[in-house]
């Protein structure tokens, strides 16, 4: 795999930086009571929708989970109406009907966000279906946890699309949680990839580095793409907060959680970066600037949005 | 005009939708070279080769995940459950995923998706194997369900289906798959949310669906020989249900059966009903009264006392002439 | 008497059939130390340990088939699906394997499991959280199916659940989980199959389930100073539902509304007005009304123009007193 | 594990006579139109379910499929009460409620026949589960087919037994077939055995042998029975009938019909007894006298066995 340029190293920087101001931004105006239900932020876990979506074009498909902000953001969706659908407001993707959990936008090939653990994989797997089957080029990216290789539609998606060689990169963000629960207590094998060999897939494990996701990442999006067939990648991430934004998540030791916290894929990246000369003190300030000035718009666009009218309750079930 | 069964019926409707629009595909289990379980698909793969027909492991769950982000993505997937009583493991995919698509996405997609399964006992097949549980799917909101009892009907019905933007269930009846009926030999559709006045009568309105029908009519001819003249309503679309023939019948008869072969109990019988006393009340002379299975699973052994038939619909119709206000 | 809150209850209820029978084991995801997703199982590890609170894998179909094979070699679980709209990945166990077990196998096995499970929406959760699906369960044979809307229902019946030995769906709300009501300090039971008259009345009888009671009993409050006097009726159970409760007050008020928050169509109350329009139908002096969710997925940010509530209620009661035949 | 001395010998080959004979008489009946509903017989895979259940008590659980006959008769299920259940008579076990393919009969632990492909599997999970925690040092078996494991309910099965350690055999027939389609079109792996390392499993693959079968299933119920845990034994099958009987299987070459059929576990059992002076001719006469016999008795007992009466339909729904 070709290695990333400068600017392609500080735009990825860009976007991680992004999606973990975003998610500090919903976290805040969630606990403020701006947005309605529950969010699940992926702060931690930044580096795997960065890397993975750098490969995609805007045609490609991806779907996600209800930890999807990071996914749909690295895979292009517009702030602003991404915020909206958030708060619930019309101006949203889908006009406040789905809020986080199920947030979409077909022209970004973000097929959505499920509030069904396991439920965007075989969804996913129709995507590269399609792609296929209409020869398109098309590559789909379906991001889950680790928890969610538990439910029967994982190893029935994996299974069809290993015979079929569809083009699909299943992407494992093993987070080591399922809600509040450690992996130990519900997987008797400590990596996920190595559920690959029951469908004679590549099971690729990497850890939570975005240089080294994008390598490994590069090459799965390239196997799918010339045909060759779908790749499980497993990148042994980490969750830093609570399972939504509220669980303080007692069931964690500190020093766990710290852990996991020491394990900054941001940080890291950007020491790297200093380090080897590609950004300095006035460059991580120029992107922390650019993204807050985004974020701030794109909050107070869906402040100012309307709230769906109640006429449009029964608008559009049907075509 | 031509005489054709039921299951090759199917296979018209399949074939033909196929040739006019190559974004449809099938799904399914054993559909390919074998032709399907009932052998709805049989010649397809040899027209239409393994990427259109596609020949799917024993993964209900998957494949009909697998259907929704298909047609998310452009194709038209008719998939096969080869019983109703295994949609029971693609619940989710059906009801929490492709019925809500649309509107949960605020109507950004389009769920083009056929879900062909044949429902109903009679073959001795069992508690696993006889279910008719279209209530459910009429229960949720972005589902269309239609059940055809005859060759013109299913063949209709399901290239409609087919050519529907909104997800189908298209739920057959297994019993009557060998059934021979007469079909125009061009094309035609039969609309989904029309039912169809199968005999007109004066006395009392029997709305039945699937298999039913066919006891109505039969119970209809018994009825005559004693002067009760029935109207037997084909529903032929669950939901979204064609109110306006059924109330126009009741408004002219004052009387209501309803007749499925499903549970009685929570069956599509009793939407009806509850529709009529909401709506239309004071047109009813009588009771309105539901024929449907017994409140226990379908045994292998004592199917026929279980199922429903001309008798009941008899019975029922006559309970309904008894009494007047 | 003590006040205690609607999920607390639930907890005392699991606790106390536990140390009372060592074969209660609860099953489901994140049950075990973290004391389940909605705090129903809260101190439950502690003192049961990890063999009788099972932490189960992200495997709803698994769990529910391996509850079946548990309760057929002698042991009693309770099952936590998280969200009811998370049955849909489990319905063969239930519906195909639990409920059936029982009649399929000659009477041979007694299957007895209950199957807790958080429905309703009032969160924001969304159109895939937020489901109440009992009218599904309802209509499959075998099962048995209660609904409680208060801490006090919600104990009696669990416990009830708990010892009966049919499978029992506990459909609880959770938009009622943090309701606070009294219960007695002593050990009781709230039996399975009756219904509960909440407020007498002499006008119109609101048969209701679950958080809709709640909506009904308000309603009555503002109908009383209009002089509309209701009876409310909680239905508790939705299968077998409580005829004889309910036969008999539509006997005294000959009118008759029923309100559920699950989707009209379809819905519990086509049941409850089609069994009144079969045997009862002379009693009434007015169309039956229902009320219930608009027929559309439950969405994000209109939840609250989604719902039913008490307005509706009031509307439907009022208009049942503008007819008389 | 210990061989099988001379009487266990022709005990086990007893009992795959038993059930050849016994499904040979089947497909005869059936085809007169005594038996309602549909069967599948499992001729050409007797050896299995006689390996694998001479190693259980009565009291150990099993649970098969909708091609049980075998494992039911090779748990110990009377075979009169049996025949009677498949002609739906009510002296069958489930009161001709159940017919072929849902018998059960739990004083031999059999836990049922299922429909559902794949259904067996969690039900036979639980058995297990209650076993452990009743401490009881009841082992189950689940047997299912090769087409089972691609459904969502293997793979979760496997992975909650694994984890908890339960003492259970999954014993999967591989008989190449899931009704009209061969493996190749629904596994991208050859061996179903390949999947147990997914959930940290011993994965154990034998031919259609009766002796390897019964040493291998001896000690994957030796692990099960010492509390160490589940084993995934796959058994190289062959299916030499149709799914069901009435399929002419014209889907298949001749060739491979004829292939699965060398195969045959009986004939190559006899054989080798006969050449290892365990049976002569008259030994195999007698057994062959004894089966008939037995099977004529059970036909005679369901044929004159009274159909259960219209009133017993409501009976029992609820304890
Ligand atoms: C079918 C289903 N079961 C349970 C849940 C509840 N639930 C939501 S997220 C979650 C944990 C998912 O864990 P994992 O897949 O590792 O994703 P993560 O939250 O770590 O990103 C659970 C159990 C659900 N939404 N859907
Ligand atoms: C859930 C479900 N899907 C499909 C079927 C239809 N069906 C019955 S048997 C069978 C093939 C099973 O193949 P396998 O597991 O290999 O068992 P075998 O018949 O070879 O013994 C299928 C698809 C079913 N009964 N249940
Ligand atoms: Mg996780
Ligand atoms: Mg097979």
């Amino acid at each position: 795999m070709r290695k990333p340029g400068k600017k392609k190293l500080i735009q990825l920087y860009e976007r991680m930086v992004t999606i973990r101001r975003v998610e500090e931004k919903l976290m805040e105006v969630f606990s403020a009571g701006e947005i309605p239900g529950f969010i699940h932020v992926c702060i931690g876990q930044e580096a795997t929708p960065v890397a993975v979506c750098s490969w995609l074009k805007d045609s490609d498909y991806m779907s996600t989970t209800h930890r999807g902000h990071g996914h749909a953001l690295a895979k292009g969706i517009d702030l602003k109406r991404f915020m909206a659908e958030l708060f619930g407001k019309r101006e949203g993707f889908c006009r406040g009907r789905s809020g986080s959990m199920h947030i979409a936008d077909p022209k970004m090939g973000i097929l959505g966000a499920n509030g069904i653990v396991g439920g965007g994989i075989p969804i996913a797997t129709g995507a590269a279906f399609a792609a296929r089957y209409k020869k398109t080029g098309q590559v789909t990216v379906c991001f889950f946890g680790e928890g969610a290789t538990n439910e029967g539609t994982f190893h029935e998606s994996l299974n069809i699309a290993s015979i079929r060689k569809l083009p699909i990169v299943y992407v494992c963000e093993n987070n080591g949680w399922a809600e509040f629960t450690p992996q130990e207590t519900h997987m008797p094998t400590k990596n996920v990839a190595d559920r690959a060999k029951a469908y004679d897939l590549p099971g690729v494990i990497v850890s939570n580095d975005v240089l080294k996701i994008h390598e490994k990442a590069g090459e799965a999006v390239e196997r799918a793409r010339k045909g060759k067939g779908p790749t499980l990648l497993e990148v042994k991430s980490s969750r830093w907060h609570g399972h939504f934004v509220g669980d303080a998540q007692k069931y964690r030791l500190e020093k766990e959680v710290n852990g996991a916290k020491a394990m900054d894929c941001i940080a890291n990246f950007q020491k790297r970066l200093v380090r080897d000369k590609m950004l300095g003190k006035r460059g991580i300030q120029k992107v922390a600037d650019n993204v807050y000035q985004r974020i701030e718009e794109a909050v107070n666009f869906a402040r100012e949005s309307q709230f769906p009218d109640e006429s449009e309750l029964m608008d559009d079930l049907y075509v | 005009m031509k005489e054709i069964r039921y299951i090759w019926a199917i296979n018209e409707a399949i074939k033909e939708e196929m040739q006019r629009d190559e974004n449809v595909v099938l799904i399914g289990e054993d559909v390919g070279t074998p032709g399907g379980s009932f052998g709805a698909s049989r010649g397809l793969y040899d027209l239409f080769g393994p990427e259109r027909v596609f020949d799917t492991p024993i993964s209900e769950a998957a494949i009909t995940g697998l259907a929704a982000g298909a047609a998310a993505c452009g194709l038209r997937p008719i998939v096969e459950i080869m019983f109703m009583d295994f949609m029971t493991i693609c619940m989710d995919g059906i009801v929490n995923q492709i019925a809500k698509m649309r509107y949960m996405f605020g109507s950004q997609y389009k769920v083009p998706i056929v879900i062909r399964t044949p429902s109903g006992a009679g073959l001795n097949a069992g508690p696993q194997h006889s279910q008719s549980l279209e209530a459910w799917f009429a229960h949720v909101p972005g589902l269309k369900v239609v059940m055809p009892g005859t060759p013109h009907d299913v063949k209709g019905l399901l290239k409609s289906a087919v050519r529907d933007d909104n997800p189908v269930v298209v739920v057959e009846h297994k019993a009557l798959h060998a059934l021979k009926g007469s079909i125009p030999e061009e094309e035609y559709l039969v609309p989904i949310g029309k039912a169809a006045v199968k005999k007109e009568g004066t006395d009392v309105t029997v709305v039945a669906t699937s298999k039913m029908v066919h006891e109505s009519l039969k119970a209809s001819e018994a009825l005559n020989q004693e002067g009760i003249n029935i109207e037997v309503i084909d529903l032929l679309t669950i939901s979204p249900w064609d109110k306006e023939t059924i109330f126009s019948s009741v408004g002219k008869t004052h009387r209501l059966v309803i007749a499925h072969e499903a549970v009685k109990s929570f069956g599509v019988g009793a939407e009806i009903s509850a529709a009529v006393s909401e709506e239309i009340l004071d047109e009813l002379d009588a009771p309105i009264m539901r024929v449907g299975a017994p409140f226990v699973p379908i045994p292998f052994s004592l199917e026929k006392a279980y199922l429903p038939n001309a008798d009941h619909v008899i019975a029922a119709v006559k309970k309904t002439m008894e009494r007047t206000f």
